[in-house]
């Protein structure tokens, strides 16, 4: 098998920083990474910022964080942040001039769907990785995207195709869970493939479902990580083959593969 | 920048510290432009044990104020599967390989060193001691006579250099490298990480999947210097001197202080080429008024 | 809030660090303003000593990441000296008074506890037992007989509440701890500081005019936590928790994992007011999910 | 003895940045401190910024750092600075709207002039105390000013009447020490009082000039400080009377009450 994986050039390096603008409730950072190889849907990068990140200066954060990229296109990577701690925080008050660490492409990305037509579930900041399987395979790959209001919604707009937005406080599109919308796409196609990115509750209720109907489904998970490239074991989830590095043989992972997407200690 | 370790040319003084950086996967993520700069001067795999270890369950990292705290628990395919599965990829290291071992007693350990010393790609064993004798219950790197035992089993079975990994949180780190250097040690290397804890802001209860923890990274690196200070005064072999090394000028210090190696574990996490880094700066301040070796 | 330590009622579980808050120096800086919103709601002394003390020579200060490396060396007047010139003036305190004492030996501790035990104005005693046993040569604070007979002797000359401030550096407080406890101490507090060092970044040579010093701050927070928690399952007596304590989620945190109060010792040299602000968010904090007693 | 000592509010508190300017090699950072008491010239602050210093989100600085006020009137601080390290850097970046964190004023002033003419003779940053006695005394206060070099010694553009002006290079006024100005100031008024404050060396050179003429001094010295206020005994000074904590017996030491004004681990 050929996996979903772009290497890395060994080592972290710097990218200018582009553009930082608030798009809803999210932040939408640009950088260039010119010398940087093309990444693959599902893959990641460890992130800093130059200055106060760490070590020398800062406190927390000290460590990187992970994102996925939610674009990339000539030499340039995309991302989208939720202000959740001092990371993102720090990360989304850049302002171009200002430069980022990089370490990636990182990890397993999505697999090319193998049958039917493609639906992107997402929850939340989990839109990030679909936007760009998106960009890949074309509007026919159905947006699902569910947000906890309006505001967050906005980042629907990104999508190409009609993307089908649900809201916990029902303030845009279906009021209700991405899976009621996901539950009812399966209905009517049950021959389809399903990509999804998300909080874990969501992802399990992916799971579940799709292990239900018997759908193919490929879950991009989260989990805590200090190094992002298989060096200190810290990021395991436990699939039905015992704990996996999410950092190496992740982040993205059959919903076959796993008993639950309920990873202890991700998500915020 | 040459040096040595008990006895093995060295390209320079950086090794990585156990359990903090994986050849293997790295390769995986990196490809071969890693053995084209490979970060550090030996390498140190994480410790095995006699049988496979899943590890604790997650959560097992939390970052605390200039440190992280990890609770990983050794997952590790055991020796068998070391051998079988690792060795083979381990070949490909364009620098010397050391194998860290942990074992529940005396015996176990030297089944460990004498199965993992008897191959030829393998340039030293790094004993773990930071863990339980499951026979005394004790601590085995926190007494000086139990690790003297351990070590004196070990030095039985093999004939490469035996390096004792010393534990910090022990009464008197000193009195315990002694005593590994009088049973036959060849080196000792030190720290590994300060045991500690977090909890979830939220629920109150511990974060860790594991309860407790190791606390590593700046933040224990005043305690490292302090104990590499009081193990080199106890002994004459080569020590490795490790705890929260992020610059040069750091690894200058564990140096000066006595240390002949110096080694990179979090800082790797944070870049994956701060051995390299390291190096470099360490080459620039000993070419300073600061002599890198005392 | 109201808090109690063994026996003596409190209004509150905040108190200071030995050594890292002197209410007569921030009275001649403050004047009475400080009186009206004292920080802490008892207050700990800097440890004293049978003889009076000059201390370390300078430099005796050394910021690392995230923490504090100090190297004072217990400067005080004496005995004497405390009794005739410092206890005076501490009868102005709003708040019970602790006083903190060290000895080179169990006899001297008694002398010590036992004079100033007698003093009406001295809620409680904490012994210092972070020092070499002149006698022994062994830290008294890390060997749990030693620290059990230097109990033994204060228990026999003082009827107040004795306080065992526990180091950490020590293979397993815990035990310690409940040899206290045995001994008849009424509470233990820990933790005082690291062992650690740094070098002057310009000679190479340690940075400290004592060489080595202790480390306190938000960096040994992690470390503290685990200690507390470990005491706690040994012994059923007080705990004073200690060690990086910066916010009232901090103080909620070592209180939920067994400690009755709380000290706040670096934080206050960044606020001299941190143990009021550290009170107030503690109890926001308590009024919410987390219970702030176990 | 009435002492140079005027008490602070306890505990810190905010003050507005007003402006942080460059002047020469140095940095001017002005900020309203409204409720605060008027210092007596030589006490200082401990400063530190309110974001991104110490505990929660910063490593180093971490702790609050010395600084004696160089000029304060209607409620308006004003502190002179020169960056040598991450402490001094995070103040030098401040623009007005961020806020500074104060504890103070704090320890021991000058004591106004018993006899003759005051001389105030500065080295380098020693300059921003001896601006305020100034302020004080009137423009009688005659200033011997060091400096390394013509940028910094712009510093001496603050003070009244006619500044002497010595530096290192001779790039501005007379070229070597402080001290030459001042041996021959005294040379012409040996029953001038001297205050004074710099780096260890050139202090240790007035107290000796003035040990041996007789002449009174008034020393602001310093050293490393982690509280400020009494708390740590970390700051100590040899003296003849053994150790004293410069925070609270200090700054300003009496001339006569060193055996030696070089303290080890001061200066940079
Ligand atoms: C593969 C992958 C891809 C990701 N992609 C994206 C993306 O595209 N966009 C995006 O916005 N986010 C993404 N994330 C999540 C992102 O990495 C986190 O939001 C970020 O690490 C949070 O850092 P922080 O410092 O802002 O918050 P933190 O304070 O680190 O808190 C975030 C969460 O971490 C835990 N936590 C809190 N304190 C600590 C601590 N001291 N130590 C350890 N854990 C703590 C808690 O659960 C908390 O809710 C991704 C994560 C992974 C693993
Ligand atoms: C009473 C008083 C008044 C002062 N007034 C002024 C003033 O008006 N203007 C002004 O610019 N400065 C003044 N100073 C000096 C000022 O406090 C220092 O320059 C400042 O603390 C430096 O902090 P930093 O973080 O920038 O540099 P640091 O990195 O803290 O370095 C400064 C010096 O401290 C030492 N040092 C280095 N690293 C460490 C460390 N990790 N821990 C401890 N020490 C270290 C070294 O000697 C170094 O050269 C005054 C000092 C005192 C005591
Ligand atoms: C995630 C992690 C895993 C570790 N695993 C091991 C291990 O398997 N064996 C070991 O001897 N030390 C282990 N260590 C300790 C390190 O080798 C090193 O002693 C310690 O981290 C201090 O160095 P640092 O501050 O540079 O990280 C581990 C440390 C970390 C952070
Ligand atoms: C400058 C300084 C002086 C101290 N002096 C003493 C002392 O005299 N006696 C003592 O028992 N502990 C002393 N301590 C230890 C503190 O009481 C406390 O145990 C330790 O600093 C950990 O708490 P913190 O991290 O909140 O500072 C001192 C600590 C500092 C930083
Ligand atoms: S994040 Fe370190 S192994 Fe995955
Ligand atoms: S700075 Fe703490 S006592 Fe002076």
């Amino acid at each position: 098998m050929s996996e979903a994986r772009t290497l890395a050039p060994f080592g972290r390096r710097l990218a200018d920083v582009t553009a930082c603008e608030e798009l809803g409730g999210y932040v939408l950072l640009t950088a260039r990474d010119r010398a940087g190889p093309v990444p693959r849907p599902g893959q990641f990068y460890m992130l800093a910022t130059e200055d106060r990140w760490g070590g020398g200066e800062a406190e927390r954060p000290y460590l990187p964080r992970a994102f996925s990229h939610a674009r990339a296109a000539d030499g340039t990577l995309t991302f989208l942040l939720e202000d959740v701690g001092p990371g993102t925080r720090r990360l989304s008050e850049l302002v171009p001039g200002f430069r980022l660490w990089l370490n990636g492409p990182l990890g397993r990305g999505f697999e090319p769907p193998a049958r039917g037509r493609p639906l992107l579930a997402g929850g939340g900041i989990g839109a990030a990785p679909l936007l760009c399987l998106q960009d890949e395979i074309g509007p026919e790959a159905q947006a699902l995207l569910g947000f906890r209001n309006a505001s967050f919604a906005v980042a629907a707009g990104l999508f190409a195709g009609e993307p089908l937005v649900a809201t916990d406080d029902g303030s845009a599109g279906h009021p209700g869970f991405v899976t009621d919308l996901l539950r009812e796409e399966l209905e009517r196609d049950p021959e389809a493939t399903v990509y999804a990115c998300g909080p874990p509750a969501m992802l399990e209720a992916v799971r579940a479902l799709c292990a239900e109907r018997g759908v193919p489904s490929q879950l991009a998970l989260e989990s805590g990580m200090a190094c992002g490239y298989g060096a200190c074991f810290g990021c395991v989830v436990p699939t039905r083959d015992g704990y996996v590095r999410l950092c190496v043989d992740g982040p993205v992972l059959a919903g076959d593969a796993l008993e639950s997407a309920l990873v202890p200690g991700a998500g915020h | 920048m040459s040096a040595s370790l008990c006895g093995i040319p060295l390209r320079g003084p950086i090794l990585n510290g156990s359990g903090t950086f994986d050849f293997i996967a790295a390769r995986r993520t990196y490809g071969d432009s890693l053995l084209a700069s490979f970060p550090f001067d030996a390498f140190v795999t994480k410790t095995i044990t006699l049988d496979p270890r899943q590890g604790n369950p997650p959560p097992r990292l939390w970052e605390t104020p200039a440190g992280l705290i990890n609770s990983i628990g050794l997952p590790n395919k055991g020796l068998e599967g070391f051998l079988a599965g690792d060795l083979p990829h381990l070949r490909d290291l364009p620098v010397p390989l050391v194998v860290s071992v942990m074992g529940y007693g005396p015996e176990e350990l030297a089944r460990l060193a004498g199965a993992v010393g008897a191959r030829d790609e393998v340039a030293a064993v790094e004993l773990n001691v930071s863990c339980p004798n499951v026979e005394s219950g004790l601590i085995m790197g926190s007494d000086p006579a139990e690790t003297a035992r351990a070590v004196e089993r070990v030095r039985a079975v093999t004939a490469k250099p035996v390096i004792v990994k010393l534990t910090p949180n022990a009464t008197d780190p000193g009195a315990v490298a002694a005593a590994a250097e009088s049973a036959g040690a060849d080196g000792v290397s030190l720290i590994n990480t300060l045991r500690g804890m977090a909890l979830d802001p939220r629920s109150g209860a511990p974060w860790l999947g594991g309860v407790t923890g190791g606390v590593s990274g700046p933040a224990v690196r005043a305690v490292a210097l302090e104990q590499v200070r009081a193990v080199a005064a106890r002994v004459s072999i080569d020590i490795v001197g490790m705890g929260g090394v992020a610059s040069g000028r750091d690894a200058a210090d564990f140096l000066s202080l006595g240390a002949s190696c110096v080694a990179v574990g979090t800082e790797s996490f944070r870049d994956p080429a701060a051995g390299l880094r390291i190096g470099r700066e360490l080459r620039t301040v000993s070419a300073g008024a600061l002599p890198a070796t005392p």
